[in-house]
């Protein structure tokens, strides 16, 4: 009986909005170590630093981010919110960059070994960001619903998957 | 604009009152929750119309006549009308003729009244359940209530209903584990579901030891060798299924999906700065704006369509199944009149028990196929074949009669 | 690397020769096309395996006996595969018994060849019709072929049979204008549909002229007094229908949806920098991810679980209608034996095809009902209802037999 939404709670970094700093540190120097190890290389000539802009355009660096790009233009959300507004967490800068850093390092090693799922599927960790920087600007209107405190709170994009990306 | 939206947004929860545990009056929790209170209220309105539902309690013997012999003998066969809102789940079962003509017993209060769960506190759960309803009626005071479904302190959903807990529980079920999605539909199927009176303590029981599918359902029964009647003209041991939403609705694909009862019963609602639950339990077809468009975006006159298609083809099965029952009751009858013995029937009787409880799953099932469009025709079919089966072993033993009809299904 | 990959994307298309207007051989094309012509020759793999479909050609003859007696009297009960990819079109139609065992006319090159639309040209649409098949074979070259669906010059899709021109023509409906998106159904649509061959011409028609659903086909032979053939064992006056995909999708949400065939079967692949449509015309159940997730959000898994729920409930019914099939075959031969007249057996034979035409137009649609899963339940109801009506006629004309099976449907 497979009666719960698409994405569970269950994945990494569950609200990553309450990250500890310790786990933030441990995370950053983990990543950074990372790229500057293994992946610099990639990190650049794939131009995963595009991640550290905020600029929409950046992304579409990649073709592959072409359909969302595209959704996004088309979608409710263009005039109000670019896509680090829902794919960065707002809770701290630290937050933030470390965010910015895993998915800049995943998604350039990605694009060079060219070996993800298509079509390109939004992992939980990144969902749980999305949902809560629904939050950060729907908060008031939602007190009544969304349940934020408890453990279980609505899953916002059991009904507005597509605000982000029209399709 | 955004600052004075926020403010408002922040005073809430803003408590008036404390809600006592045993607070069962809805309008002293309304005035913790007025919007809620208010559009809770509106389950008043008895002149929504729809294509098979609705909620003008009309009656539907007279809108479809064949329910009268197909339930001959049984009380259904007297009165039994369109249900309507939640304001009316008390006030509709006294005033119902199931009550007068048969004795029936306090289990019919458990899904009619918010006093059930103080009842069975004090009672124990056995006598609540045995005691004639008649005796019981004068502790009724209230139908539906807030309690039903909520925590006075929290205002956490719960289940209040022994019936549901006892049930999920024999399948291995923890409704303490549940989920705020899965509890929006559980505490709906605290009600919405096909239940029976089980053994002389009448204790109210829902026969998922099999599943909840009709073939489970049927497992049930016969495996406890249970009847609720036995049909007026054909003598067949029969069951009546009612209302089970809860069961069809999880063999189809909004359930599989993760979508709950509360997604489109209870849709949220945006009230000046906030969006609430909407406490209004209608049919979704005259709301399909908030119901359906936030997940399907197609415009609200595709999205009707799309309802209408599944439902008339479900009500033309409909039709086409009543018309084999009555052939085969007409078949049984005509055998019995020849003289065929009770050995000789005991198939033709069976197979009418077969085919009229499946159509009894999909005609008491309140979406009229929507929620759950190919096993509600799935189901149906097998319901024709078991009526024509029966027809056919009648025949053979002496039962000549003519076949009402030949026209298909078609819309 | 990511340095070469930018760069396809700038180059493509590019042009390397001209494609002759007549060019029928897809190496041609495939030269300006690598990448295509690449996909479409994987049709050639015929081991895909899946529960009800696939490109592996059993024998459905041996895999559903039943068959055997359903079409008894008819070619197809002599040899019937499952279908395997377009790189074998002409090869399966050159190698089946059905074209040794009668006299075909060359109306069956019409979708079976990329020849067709040259033939006709040159003999004309009457000629080429009821010229035998077998004076015909030598000039048929090509199976499947780029032409089929592509203009040389420009790529678009469009029309090459005539048999959908005229058959649209003739319900009003203007191809010339049709959307891209209908095109990428209206192409399948020239032959992926129920067809039979009109008088002494053969001239390939399709019964479309009340609607597509099959109760308005049935209309259009009834009202034009067509069969197929009579069956061998009762008589009656049968109707074959054969891989109804375009009418049987027309009646179901994708299509409604606005989804089109070549959304599941052709869909989009990335290759490097471009995207292009998989011509690996297949079963969707072996590419989900780019067959289905493009549109849905669940994983693989939850949706092979989807398209199997509906499928084994379809298969359920479709054994199920078999069985009433069998009895009604059985009874009504029965009740020749005991000697009534073709006046009083008339009803029954005429039963026999309505539910024998149902039960044929889900069968032999080729996705065990995912096209159209309610639609199709619906269609075995009425099946089922008319066969035990015609076993019901017949018994009473003496026939009496034995109902074979009392089991329902759950898959
Ligand atoms: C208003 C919020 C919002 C904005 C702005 C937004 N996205 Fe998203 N994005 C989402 C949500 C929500 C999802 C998850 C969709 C789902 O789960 O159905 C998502 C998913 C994705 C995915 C994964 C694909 C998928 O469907 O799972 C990618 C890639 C993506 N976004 C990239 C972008 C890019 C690039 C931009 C800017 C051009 C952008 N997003 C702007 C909310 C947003
Ligand atoms: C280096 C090329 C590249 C750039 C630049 C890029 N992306 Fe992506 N992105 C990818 C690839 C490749 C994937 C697929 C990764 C996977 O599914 O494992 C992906 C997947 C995603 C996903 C869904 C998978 C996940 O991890 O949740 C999101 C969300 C996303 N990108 C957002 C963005 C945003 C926002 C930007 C701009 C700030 C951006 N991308 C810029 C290549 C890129
Ligand atoms: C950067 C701020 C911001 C973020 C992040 C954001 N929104 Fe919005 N959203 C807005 C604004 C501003 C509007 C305009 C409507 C209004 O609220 O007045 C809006 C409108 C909407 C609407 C109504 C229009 C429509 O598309 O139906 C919905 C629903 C919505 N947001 C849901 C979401 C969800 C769900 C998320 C997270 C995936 C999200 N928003 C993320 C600012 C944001
Ligand atoms: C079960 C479905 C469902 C879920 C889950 C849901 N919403 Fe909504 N949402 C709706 C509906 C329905 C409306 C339209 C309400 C109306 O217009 O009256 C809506 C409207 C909105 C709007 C626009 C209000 C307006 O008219 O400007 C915003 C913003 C919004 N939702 C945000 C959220 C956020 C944030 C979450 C998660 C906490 C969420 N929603 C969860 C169904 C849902
Ligand atoms: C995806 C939307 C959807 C979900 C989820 C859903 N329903 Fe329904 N329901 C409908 C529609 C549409 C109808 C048909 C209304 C009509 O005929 O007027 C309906 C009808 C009903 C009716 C009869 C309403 C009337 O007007 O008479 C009841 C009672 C009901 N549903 C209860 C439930 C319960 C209980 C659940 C969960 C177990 C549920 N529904 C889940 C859409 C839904
Ligand atoms: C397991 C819960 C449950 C039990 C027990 C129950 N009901 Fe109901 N009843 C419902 C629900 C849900 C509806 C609305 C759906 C429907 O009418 O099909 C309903 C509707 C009704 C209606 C209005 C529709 C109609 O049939 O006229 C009457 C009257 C009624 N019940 C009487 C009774 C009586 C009498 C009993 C005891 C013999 C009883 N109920 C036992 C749940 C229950
Ligand atoms: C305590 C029992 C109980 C619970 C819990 C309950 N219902 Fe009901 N419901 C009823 C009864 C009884 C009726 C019929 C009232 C009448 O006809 O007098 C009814 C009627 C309805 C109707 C028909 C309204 C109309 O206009 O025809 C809908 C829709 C409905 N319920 C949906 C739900 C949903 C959704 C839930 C859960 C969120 C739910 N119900 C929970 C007992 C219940
Ligand atoms: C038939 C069941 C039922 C009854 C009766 C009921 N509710 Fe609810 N209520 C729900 C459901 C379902 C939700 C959604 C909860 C969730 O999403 O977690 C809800 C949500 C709420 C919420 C939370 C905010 C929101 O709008 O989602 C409040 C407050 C509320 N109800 C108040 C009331 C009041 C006051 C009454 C009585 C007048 C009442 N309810 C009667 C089922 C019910
Ligand atoms: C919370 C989200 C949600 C809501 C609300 C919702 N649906 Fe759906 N619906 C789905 C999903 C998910 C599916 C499965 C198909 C898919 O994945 O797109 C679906 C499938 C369907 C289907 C085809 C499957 C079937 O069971 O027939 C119909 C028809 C449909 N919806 C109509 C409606 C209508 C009408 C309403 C309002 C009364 C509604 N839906 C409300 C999410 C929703
Ligand atoms: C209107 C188009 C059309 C016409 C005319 C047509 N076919 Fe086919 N044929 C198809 C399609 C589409 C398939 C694949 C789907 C299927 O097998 O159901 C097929 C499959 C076949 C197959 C492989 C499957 C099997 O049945 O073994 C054979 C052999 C075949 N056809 C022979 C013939 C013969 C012989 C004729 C003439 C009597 C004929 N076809 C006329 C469209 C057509
Ligand atoms: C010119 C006639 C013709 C056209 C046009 C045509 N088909 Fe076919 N198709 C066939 C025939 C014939 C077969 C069976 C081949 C065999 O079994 O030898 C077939 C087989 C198939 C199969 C079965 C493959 C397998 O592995 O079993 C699929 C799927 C299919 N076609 C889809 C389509 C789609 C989608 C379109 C339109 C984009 C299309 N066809 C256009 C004649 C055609
Ligand atoms: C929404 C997706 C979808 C669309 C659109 C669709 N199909 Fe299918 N089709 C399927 C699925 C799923 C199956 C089942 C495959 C299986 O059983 O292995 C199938 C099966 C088939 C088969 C048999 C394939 C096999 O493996 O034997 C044929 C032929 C076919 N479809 C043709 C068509 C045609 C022609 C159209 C348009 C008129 C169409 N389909 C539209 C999903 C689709
Ligand atoms: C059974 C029908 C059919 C056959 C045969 C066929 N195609 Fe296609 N082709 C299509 C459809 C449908 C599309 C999608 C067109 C659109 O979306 O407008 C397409 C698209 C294309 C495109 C446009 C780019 C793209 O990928 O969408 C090219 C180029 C192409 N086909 C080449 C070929 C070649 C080369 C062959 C022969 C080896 C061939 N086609 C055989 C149906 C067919
Ligand atoms: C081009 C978009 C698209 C594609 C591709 C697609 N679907 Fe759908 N599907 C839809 C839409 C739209 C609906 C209607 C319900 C809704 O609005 O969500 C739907 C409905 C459904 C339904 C419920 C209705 C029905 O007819 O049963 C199922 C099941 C389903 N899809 C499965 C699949 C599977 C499996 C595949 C791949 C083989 C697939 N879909 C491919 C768009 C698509
Ligand atoms: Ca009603
Ligand atoms: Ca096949």
């Amino acid at each position: 009986m497979s009666n719960s939404p698409p994405e569970g709670k269950q994945g990494v970094l569950h609200r990553i909005g309450a990250l500890a700093p310790f786990r933030t540190w441990l995370m950053l120097t983990a990543v950074l170590g990372g790229i500057v190890g293994l992946g610099f290389f990639t990190f650049i000539y794939a131009q995963g630093a595009s991640y550290l802009s905020d600029d929409p355009s950046s992304c579409v660096n990649c073709h592959v981010m072409r359909d969302q790009y595209d959704g996004w233009n088309h979608g409710s959300h263009k005039a109000v919110a670019t896509c680090n507004d829902c794919h960065t967490p707002h809770s701290s800068t630290v937050a933030k960059y470390t965010v910015k850093a895993i998915n800049g390092f995943r998604h350039s090693a990605a694009f060079t070994l060219n070996n993800f799922h298509e079509p390109i599927r939004i992992t939980s960790l990144n969902r749980r960001v999305a949902q809560s920087s629904c939050l950060y600007c729907h908060e008031a209107m939602t007190a009544y619903m969304n349940h934020a405190e408890s453990d279980d709170p609505t899953d916002c994009l059991l009904c507005h998957a597509r605000v982000g990306h029209a399709k | 604009n955004i600052t004075t939206r926020k403010a408002e947004g922040e005073q809430y929860p803003l408590k008036v009152v404390e809600i006592a545990d045993g607070e069962l009056d809805p309008a002293v929790w309304g005035k913790n929750f007025p919007r809620h209170y208010d559009s809770f209220m509106k389950t008043q309105d008895s002149t929504i119309s729809t294509p098979f539902g609705g909620s003008i309690p009309y009656s539907k013997l007279e809108r479809v006549p064949a329910m009268v012999r197909i339930w001959a003998g049984y009380a259904f066969s007297i009165d039994h009308n369109e249900e309507r809102g939640h304001y009316y789940t008390l006030t509709d079962q006294l005033e119902t003729e199931r009550i007068q003509v048969v004795e029936q017993p306090g289990a019919c209060a458990n899904c009619h009244s918010a006093d059930a769960p103080r009842l069975i506190a004090e009672m124990g759960w056995e006598a609540f359940n045995k005691t004639p309803y008649n005796e019981l009626k004068a502790d009724l005071h209230y139908g539906t209530s807030c309690a039903d479904c909520h925590d006075p302190q929290t205002m956490e959903l719960r289940i209040t209903r022994p019936g549901l807990i006892n049930a999920m529980t024999a399948r291995g079920v923890d409704l303490e584990a549940a989920t705020r999605q899965e509890m929006r539909t559980y505490v709906c199927a605290q009600c919405h579901v096909e239940y029976y009176f089980k053994g002389d303590n009448k204790e109210l029981t829902f026969p998922w030891s099999q599943g909840l599918s009709i073939d489970d359902i049927e497992g049930h029964y016969d495996t406890y060798g249970f009847k609720d009647w036995t049909h007026k003209e054909t003598n067949a041991p029969m069951i009546k299924i009612q209302h089970p939403e809860f069961e069809m609705f999880s063999s189809g694909l909004h359930y599989k999906s993760g979508v709950a009862c509360a997604d489109c019963h209870m849709p949220y609602v945006r009230e000046g700065a906030v969006k609430i639950s909407d406490h209004w339990l209608r049919s979704p077809m005259v709301n399909i704006n908030n119901a359906c468009q936030t997940c399907h975006r197609q415009d609200e006159a595709v999205l009707l369509e799309r309802i209408n298609t599944i439902q008339n083809r479900t009500a033309g099965l409909l039709r086409t199944t009543e018309e084999s029952l009555l052939d085969a009751i007409d078949a049984i009858v005509a055998a019995q009149n020849a003289g065929a013995t009770d050995a000789q029937l005991e198939n033709a009787r069976y197979l009418h028990r077969r085919a009229s409880l499946r159509w009894d799953f999909v005609s008491s099932e309140n979406s009229t196929g929507f929620h759950s469009p190919q096993e509600s025709a799935r189901i149906l079919a097998d319901a024709i074949n078991y009526a024509r089966q029966a027809q056919l072993e009648a025949e053979r033993l002496g039962g000549t009669t003519q076949t009402t009809s030949t026209a298909n299904s078609t819309p």
